[in-house]
């Protein structure tokens, strides 16, 4: 099993957009050792419980959220034989169908990418201090925390 | 002195982003203690910070629970559930 | 659940390189009820069981692949609620770091993206008809079948 | 007539990737008489299509097994363990 150190970690917050290809060029370059990528990218749906969301603030603790990120990352790493991490969460105001997260996760086996990536999003969603903002036709107000995303947890307590 | 931060829905509902906080003059210990503190301040503070609210308390910047220490030059924060991603 | 007629699905033989960004946003464009999209990238590791892989030669069966690949996903879209999937998978040389395949899963909810990408890579790897045969310094040999493969079918067995 | 395909190792081995086969001529009615008729050709064919051997097969484009019945316009396919991806 690597070890963190052994790992590229990319973390970011940004207020701007991320270009995925820009950054699996980064993740990439110079290395013929990556057997597989798993990312995944989180975007702003219109459509959430029934109202029409035109746009969402995302409001962060900078330093913690950093913390948290590396911290989730570090725990991948420990769990699966990873060669690169990126996590780059935006903040700020983010429109419909806009990007709101990438995770990539870089590894020889696609195993190891698949779980981590889930894992990282899994605890990035319960544990990073992120907030939603949402504005609807019915107004603006702060998003709920899903019982769901702490129930997605579970299942990492049984490896 | 401790930094005391809020976020998101506690931030709107208290009015206060950031503000430093003397543990000597209040005798603020603990997290325990910090909530009693805050919450003698006014109905805000008091219904915001209830034991009963699902609020969560960072301490330098780590999770932390109504016992964690709290010493000068901490950063404190509470803020509601995360819900980013 | 959403049916297959309902997913848009995107099948491709390519023999030369994707540009995931064209990719994701052939599959955005004009939408924004996509919560979440999961990706795989596999790519040629120089380092294969010991040799040095120079390049790799993939063979495929046209019309069977295609076939095979467009039942896996209409599969995953009975089992989760898909938006749309894109598989692409590169036939000819590739030389190593070069990718292999590319599949986008687009779906409102991550957890159905994530098992989905995985569901179609899984099977992919034991149902389309696809060959790679290596060329190392020890000469030139055709890849064989892994039984971890196999294996990681089961799991969708339990389901 | 049916067409006969072989890929891979397989169509290495042999020398050949694809042919057009009589069926009526060697009374081939399914995977199994078909095999049979192509290992009588010769010690290549009859190596490659052992039982024993890892080898796969596909009638019409879908996953076949020996009992498969074939019928003049089948596609028949034959080809080592897929490894793509």
């Amino acid at each position: 099993m690597t070890s963190i150190l052994e790992t590229a970690v990319r973390i970011e917050i940004s207020e701007t957009d991320f270009d995925v290809n820009a950054e699996l060029s980064k993740m990439r370059v110079g290395r013929a050792d990556i057997g597989a990528i798993c990312s995944f990218i989180g975007l702003v749906r219109e459509a959430n419980l029934g109202s029409r969301v035109s746009s969402m603030t995302l409001e962060h603790y900078p330093g913690m959220t950093e913390k948290t990120l590396r911290n989730i990352v570090a725990e991948a790493s420990q769990r699966w034989p990873l060669q690169a991490v990126t996590v780059i969460h935006r903040v700020g105001k983010l429109l419909a169908a806009d990007n709101i997260v990438l995770v990539l996760v870089a590894s020889a086996h696609r195993q190891a990418a698949f779980a981590a990536c889930e894992y990282v999003m899994d605890f990035l969603k319960t544990d990073a201090p992120f907030w939603k903002q949402e504005s609807t036709e019915n107004g603006v107000h702060w998003v709920d925390a899903r019982v769901s995303d702490t129930a997605a947890l579970q299942r990492w307590n049984q490896n | 002195m401790i930094t005391i931060l809020f976020f998101a829905s506690l931030r709107e509902a208290l009015g206060v982003n950031r503000e430093q906080f003397d543990c000597k003059l209040s005798s603020v210990t603990d997290v325990a203690s910090l909530i009693e503190a805050l919450r003698g301040r006014s109905a805000a503070f008091s219904e915001a910070l209830a034991p009963t609210r699902n609020w969560r308390v960072a301490v330098n910047q780590e999770i932390a629970n109504t016992n964690t220490p709290i010493a000068s030059g901490d950063e404190v924060a509470f803020f509601p559930p995360v819900t980013g991603g």
